[in-house]
């Protein structure tokens, strides 16, 4: 338990500088209608992002100093919302895992940043594009920088509807498409959907702690109270008898199932993960920036700062647990097949994020933060590897249009080479590695999780596929015959030093950056493991403390998962470089699968289906024909103004009679009334 | 206070329906005004009256107001009698309702 | 009854005289205004019985002296001798507005019997244009501002109807 | 009580209208001649004695009661007749207020030379003054003559706006003296100031040297209020509608303006308060800027205290009295003679003129007069 937290008023000047940016940019564009020239508009924005990267590295030193028991730094703002016995302040708070979270979010983003401005040269679309694209995204970078910093969840609701919102408007920044802006809003409401069990449960949480008499938002103050809740329970309506432990479930499960919605809304897991491919629309850095490194690793963040509650809640962890597990191999599946580099990208994220929840629901918040530091690494390497692919082939995302790219574009190759090793866990060399090991090791080990060890089986199959369909799509890219157009080959070309420079830094981040907290089996120094014992704070264990088992069993271990890596790659190196004509007769032999994976299971069609369409309908017809149209506008809005209108045309207006000394008798009949009520 | 209140107010009602009765009854816009002249002195006696009743000078100080939206309505009133006799050659308050539905 | 009263009385009967000639006087405006001036007066006369001596001076100042004169001025601007007024319309409402002021008239007296109490004594200087003026320019400040505002206004709008063409 | 009013009453009426009225008429008469060069009137005479015109007043009186008393015909009677008797009146009662004399204590009697002493003299003054109007307006509507309808209108505009600035003119004054009560403010300039003594107050010098302190001046109000002297009168004399700003009546134009149509005592009366006025304006100037009844650079203190040892209180005060009665009697008629002065000196303004110089003139004058007295207020408050 941290003790008093240590005033630092830099914190404020972490989120206000994206936000001013943002501010000038929107401003600017708004009233003034005019672009600034986009050195201006780099320097703003680049720069707001960089001093805050700079602030944040600053508050990390200022943390790490101060003695381990006491590693928080807060800085109060004012009363954001004050009433009875709710107050949700403005105020920020920096322990160990907003810290964590805040450096890769400064840090990835000022990279991706910087690699923004050589991308969205290429974009001449509207002229005004490239400044509403950097107003966007400090925008985001703010929300992102509440989200995390927030001293309590309404703050930090916040951010998580702010970061919600600068998704919609990027994922649909060309909404000129109609097909990205229906992305946008698909994205949007998918959202909106987890929201709703985000606010459940906070309103839950807020009210049980008040009816305990503690009624508070601030985590540190909740988490201080919670025992007080731990052990209450909620009677179940009749109808959801068929539950598992019903009637009485714990309030804990409750209010953490509810947050599990909200973070799997945010964090793409079954079932709202469908929004998220069709996230790609935006362009690539948005990608990078949001739908890889920092807002789709809200929901975790969410789960790793409610950890104390799942602790208490066994059967939410498990759910966690099991849901990401499963979203993990599902996504995975998919990705095997899709030809859209992007798209590959985006359900390797999903699954990548199932890892998380998987080691977050075992209860390992630690390492489900690490996983999502290594992952922003990779991933933003990949996507913005990817990207450049893309602008090399003029925004042609279809691999199969690819193909031997290596030598027109060999410096691309190198450092997306490193992304692919760096997600595939490749012993030592791969920041993935030490990151996936301790999630496996976690799920290994939580034996409160009922059938952990099918979840740790299903991690190491992942695993495996995993490097499989990342070779797949490095090889379709950059080996094997080139089935692009050749004028296409003709301008393909390396991009601009702008947009290397980040992709190198990031490059050597995934492959090096698992050794920021490698275990100390694979890394023979004691406290290795500096990254988890950073954290250990911010997550005091509940009931089950981790047990660990002995370096050997976890050598094994992980000598296992390496091996099903290796057949993922050297599958994928004999299907995609030997023997190139092997997937299409695969794919045809096993037409019922194969097209199963290549249509994503229907998931979306079975949403259109069963949700959409019948919530479109009802909607039309009630809700719009009905209610609105029909009710509000007929009886409410319309009715009283012709009524009216009947009214004064009918007789009203003959007491106008522009004759004052008309209006004066009524004037003094009606004063005559009430003095006479007076009278008696 | 050399009579009672009641004959103060009284004295002012009197003046106020003297005033309503006229401005109720007669046609030319210029007694018109007038009247309602003599109903805002109405209201001043009850005023002072009461003013004086209760030892408050509050009152009288209402009365400067009334007296200052005296002399603007009649400034702007009596501008509307000009233009109005300019144009169309009358001050019958009845030629005057052109405001009509 | 004393002296004052006596004074009350007579301006009252000064006051009511004069209205009543204003409203009844239908020949000649001149003369209605003439008798509503020596309502003023009249009135001017009570205000200073009832201790409000600076009222009572405005009024004649105000009201005798200026306002009245403005009405005489119009009269005369527009050289109305007389008045040729054309048939009566709503007759009847006229009617039934002076019926209902008569009956607001009466319920007013019924009111009025016993309705206050001993009257208080006031301070010293009660009325005086001490007393008045530091209350106006001390509690009252903002309302004197916000006439002095309402006067603009009501000069330019007069300026601006009176004028013959607006340049 | 009342005896002592009714006493202070005939008197101020008998020396205004008795004595003060027909010398005026005189006065107005030789005066014009003597600036003109001519001999003037001096044809009246009671068996031969023609005490140098001084028997023409009694003739003018004798005339007007003598001749026709004409109502034109369309005229309105009431008001025809009611005009003149409203005109007349203000300049009688405005004299209630004006003290003639100082407070005076015999033992244990206290003499208060004035018929009211009202707190709010100064306002009776300008509200009796608007009253005024009414007496032009009428007389002109009354007799149902255009000339006469003219002259009134200009009457009434003439009127109205003199009273504002007169009105604003002397609100300095009132500053000053702190009160509106016009005993007060004669008696508050029965002493004298240092003329240089502001040297002091701002400290250019640290000390004046002591022969310095006989340059003193009466405390009067045209040496604390000049602009608002000169702004007063001008106001005044033009609420008077005696020439230059006579342009109500102007003959040239309007041939005798609104009391053309009145003859006989009628239009004496209009002729009688005109006349009546101008005393009646030098007594109030000079109540309000020349220390009304006040002896300069000898204060009712002073002489009391001079006297009474060799005579005794009584006699000093009574001395005091009639010292002080005749100096504002002196005054009076000093005033009365700048009046002619001014007069028959001036030629008469057009309407135009008289409108522009109450408007553009004399309103911003007294403006700035009220701003700049109160900014001196305060600052020499600051600096006591």
């Amino acid at each position: 338990m941290v003790s008093e937290p240590h005033a630092y008023d830099v914190l404020r000047w972490i989120p206000a500088l994206p936000l001013a940016a943002a501010l000038v940019h929107g401003v600017w564009l708004v009233l003034v209608r005019r672009a600034f020239s986009r050195g201006l508009v780099v320097a703003l924005s680049c720069g707001s992002v960089i001093a805050a990267f700079a602030l944040s590295c600053l508050a990390f030193v200022e943390l790490i100093q101060l003695p381990e028991s006491e590693r928080v730094l807060s800085d109060a703002l004012f009363t954001w919302i004050g009433s009875g016995n709710f107050s949700a302040e403005a105020a920020f708070r920096l322990d160990p895992l907003s810290a964590v979270m805040t450096l890769v979010v400064t840090g990835v983003g000022s990279l991706i940043h910087v690699y923004s401005i050589g991308y969205m040269d290429e974009d001449h679309r509207e002229d005004r594009g490239f400044q509403r694209f950097f107003c966007y995204l400090n925008l985001f970078t703010f929300a992102m920088l509440i989200l995390v910093l927030a001293d309590n969840l309404a703050l930090l609701f916040l951010g998580w509807e702010g970061v919600g919102l600068c998704s919609y408007l990027l994922i649909g920044f060309w909404y000129s498409d109609r097909f990205y802006a229906y992305c946008g809003s698909k994205a949007f409401i998918v959202n909106r959907i987890g929201d709703f069990g985000f606010l459940i449960g906070a309103f839950l949480l807020f009210w049980s702690l008040a009816d305990a008499g503690r009624p508070t938002v601030a985590f540190h103050e909740i988490r201080e109270a919670f025992p007080a809740i731990a052990d209450a329970t909620v009677r179940l309506p009749d109808w959801l008898a068929f539950l598992p432990g019903a009637p009485d479930w714990k309030l804990a499960t409750v209010i953490g199932l509810c947050f599990l919605l909200g973070a799997a809304g945010k964090s793409a897991q079954i079932p709202l993960y469908v929004w998220l491919p069709d996230a790609m629309a935006g362009p690539t850095p948005v990608s990078a920036l949001i739908h890889a490194a920092t807002m789709v690793t809200a929901g975790v963040y969410l789960v790793c700062r409610m950890g104390f509650l799942f602790d208490a809640a066994p059967g939410a962890a498990a759910t966690v647990a099991w849901v990401g597990g499963v979203t993990a191999l599902f996504a995975a599946t998919i990705a095997i097949v899709q030809t859209d580099i992007k798209k590959v990208l985006a359900y390797s994220t999903v699954s990548q994020l199932g890892y998380m929840f998987l080691a977050a629901g075992c209860g390992a918040y630690s390492a489900a933060t690490f996983h999502v530091v290594t992952h922003a690494f990779f991933k933003a390497l990949l996507f913005l590897g990817a990207g450049a692919v893309i602008l090399a082939m003029h925004h042609e995302q279809d691999m199969t249009r690819y193909g031997g790219l290596r030598r027109y574009i060999p410096r691309v190759h190198w450092v997306l080479l490193a992304g692919v090793v760096g997600i595939s866990a490749i012993p030592y060399v791969s920041a993935g590695f030490f990151s996936k090991d301790e999630v496996l090791l976690s799920a290994f080990l939580a034996d409160h999780i009922p059938g952990n060890r099918w979840l740790h089986a299903i991690g190491v199959v992942t695993g495996g596929l995993t490097a499989f369909y990342m070779f797949r799509l490095f090889f379709l890219t950059f080996y094997g015959a080139e089935r692009a157009s050749r004028d296409a080959l003709a301008h393909a070309h390396e991009p601009g030093a702008v947009v290397m420079a980040p992709l190198y830094v990031l490059a050597a981040l995934s492959v090096l950056g698992g050794y920021l907290g490698p275990s100390e089996a694979f890394v023979p120094v004691d406290d290795a493991n500096s990254f988890g014992n950073f954290l250990a704070p911010v997550f005091a264990h509940g009931g089950h403390a981790a047990h660990h088992v002995s370096h050997a069993t976890e050598r094994w271990m992980a000598a296992g998962a390496t091996g099903v890596v290796a057949v993922g790659i050297l599958l994928a190196l004999w299907l995609y470089v030997g023997r190139p004509e092997l997937p299409a007769r695969i794919a045809a032999s096993a037409q019922g699968a194969y097209r199963a994976l290549w249509n994503k299971y229907w998931v979306d069609e079975a949403y259109d289906a069963l949700l959409v369409r019948p919530l479109v309908a009802l909607s039309d017809a009630v809700l719009y024909r009905g209610i609105d149209a029909g009710l509000i506008d007929g009886a409410g809005v319309n009715g009283p103004a012709r009524a009216v209108r009947a009214l004064a045309a009918g007789g009203l207006k003959h007491l106008q009679s522009g004759l004052a000394q008309g209006y004066l008798v009524i004037m003094l009949v009606g004063s005559a009334l009430v003095v006479g009520w007076l009278v008696g | 206070m050399a009579v009672p209140l009641e004959h103060v107010i009284a004295l002012s009602g009197l003046l106020f329906a003297i005033g309503a009765a006229g401005a109720l009854a007669r046609r030319n816009l210029i007694v018109i005004l007038m009247s309602i002249e003599l109903m805002l002195n109405a209201v001043n006696l009850a005023l002072v009256g009461f003013s004086r009743q209760w030892g408050d000078v509050a009152g009288q100080i209402f009365v400067l107001m009334v007296i200052v939206v005296a002399a603007a309505e009649v400034t702007v009133g009596l501008g509307i009698v000009i233009a109005l006799f300019r144009n169309r050659e009358t001050v019958d308050v009845e030629d005057a309702s052109l405001l009509r539905w | 009854m004393s002296a004052a009263a006596v004074f009350f009385y007579a301006f009252a009967a000064l006051a009511v005289a004069g209205g009543l000639g204003m409203v009844l006087n239908v020949r000649n405006t001149v003369a209605g205004a003439m008798s509503l001036v020596l309502t003023m007066v009249a009135l001017g006369g009570v205000y200073v019985l009832l201790e409000a001596y600076l009222v009572g001076v405005l009024q004649i100042l105000v009201y005798a002296g200026a306002i009245v004169v403005l009405f005489l001025f119009v009269v005369m601007l527009l050289n109305l001798r007389g008045e040729a007024f054309g048939p009566e319309r709503q007759g009847f409402a006229k009617v039934l507005g002076v019926a209902v002021v008569a009956v607001l008239l009466a319920e007013f007296v019924w009111l009025l019997p016993g309705a206050f109490g001993a009257p208080a004594t006031p301070p010293e200087g009660f009325g005086g244009y001490r007393a008045v003026g530091l209350a106006l320019f001390t509690d009252w400040l903002l309302a004197f501002e916000v006439t002095s505002l309402l006067l603009l206004a009501a000069m330019v709008g007069a300026v601006v109807l009176a004028k013959r063409s607006i340049e | 009580m009342i005896v002592e009013v009714v006493v202070k009453m005939l008197f101020i009426v008998l020396v205004m209208m008795g004595l003060f009225l027909p010398l005026i008429t005189w006065v107005e008469r030789k005066q014009a001649a003597i600036m003109q060069d001519r001999i003037g009137a001096n044809r009246a005479d009671i068996a031969g004695i023609r005490a140098i015109g001084l028997l023409h007043p009694a003739a003018d009186v004798l005339k007007l009661l003598t001749k026709e008393d004409v109502v034109p015909r369309g005229a309105n009677r009431v008001l025809h007749l009611l005009a003149p008797v409203i005109s007349i009146v203000p300049a009688i009662v405005t004299l209630a207020v004006i003290p003639f004399g100082g407070r005076y204590r015999f033992g244990d009697t206290t003499l208060n030379l004035v018929v009211a002493d009202i707190d709010w003299g100064m306002l009776y003054v300008l509200a009796v003054g608007s009253i005024a109007t009414y007496g032009a307006v009428i007389a002109g509507w009354a007799s149902n003559n255009n000339w006469s309808l003219l002259g009134s209108m200009r009457a009434s505009s003439q009127m109205i706006s003199y009273e504002v600035t007169m009105g604003l003119s002397i609100v300095g004054l009132f500053m000053v003296y702190g009160t509106l009560r016009l005993p007060e403010m004669a008696a508050a300039q029965d002493h004298t100031f240092r003329l240089l003594g502001f040297l002091e107050l701002f400290g250019w010098v640290e000390r004046l040297p002591g022969w310095l302190d006989w340059l003193r001046l009466p405390a009067w109000g045209i040496f604390l209020q000049p602009l608002g002297f000169i702004l007063f009168l001008t106001c005044i004399m033009a609420e008077n509608k005696r020439p230059p700003f006579d342009a109500p009546e102007g003959e040239s134009e309007i041939i005798a303006g609104y009391h053309m149509e009145y003859s006989g005592m009628r239009f004496g009366l209009f002729y009688t308060a005109e006349f009546l006025e101008v005393p009646v304006i030098g007594a109030l100037v000079a109540t309000l800027f020349f220390g009304g009844w006040a002896i300069p650079w000898l204060s009712q203190e002073t002489l009391v205290a001079g006297v009474t040892p060799a005579f005794g209180a009584g006699f000093a005060t009574g001395l005091c009295l009639l010292l002080h009665v005749v100096s504002f009697l002196v005054k009076v008629v000093a005033l009365v003679w700048l009046q002619m002065l001014i007069r028959w000196t001036l030629p008469r303004m057009r309407y135009d003129q008289v409108m522009d110089l109450c408007w553009k003139a004399i309103l911003p004058l007294s403006l700035a007069n009220v701003f700049v007295t109160g900014g001196l207020i305060l600052l020499v408050e600051r600096l006591r």
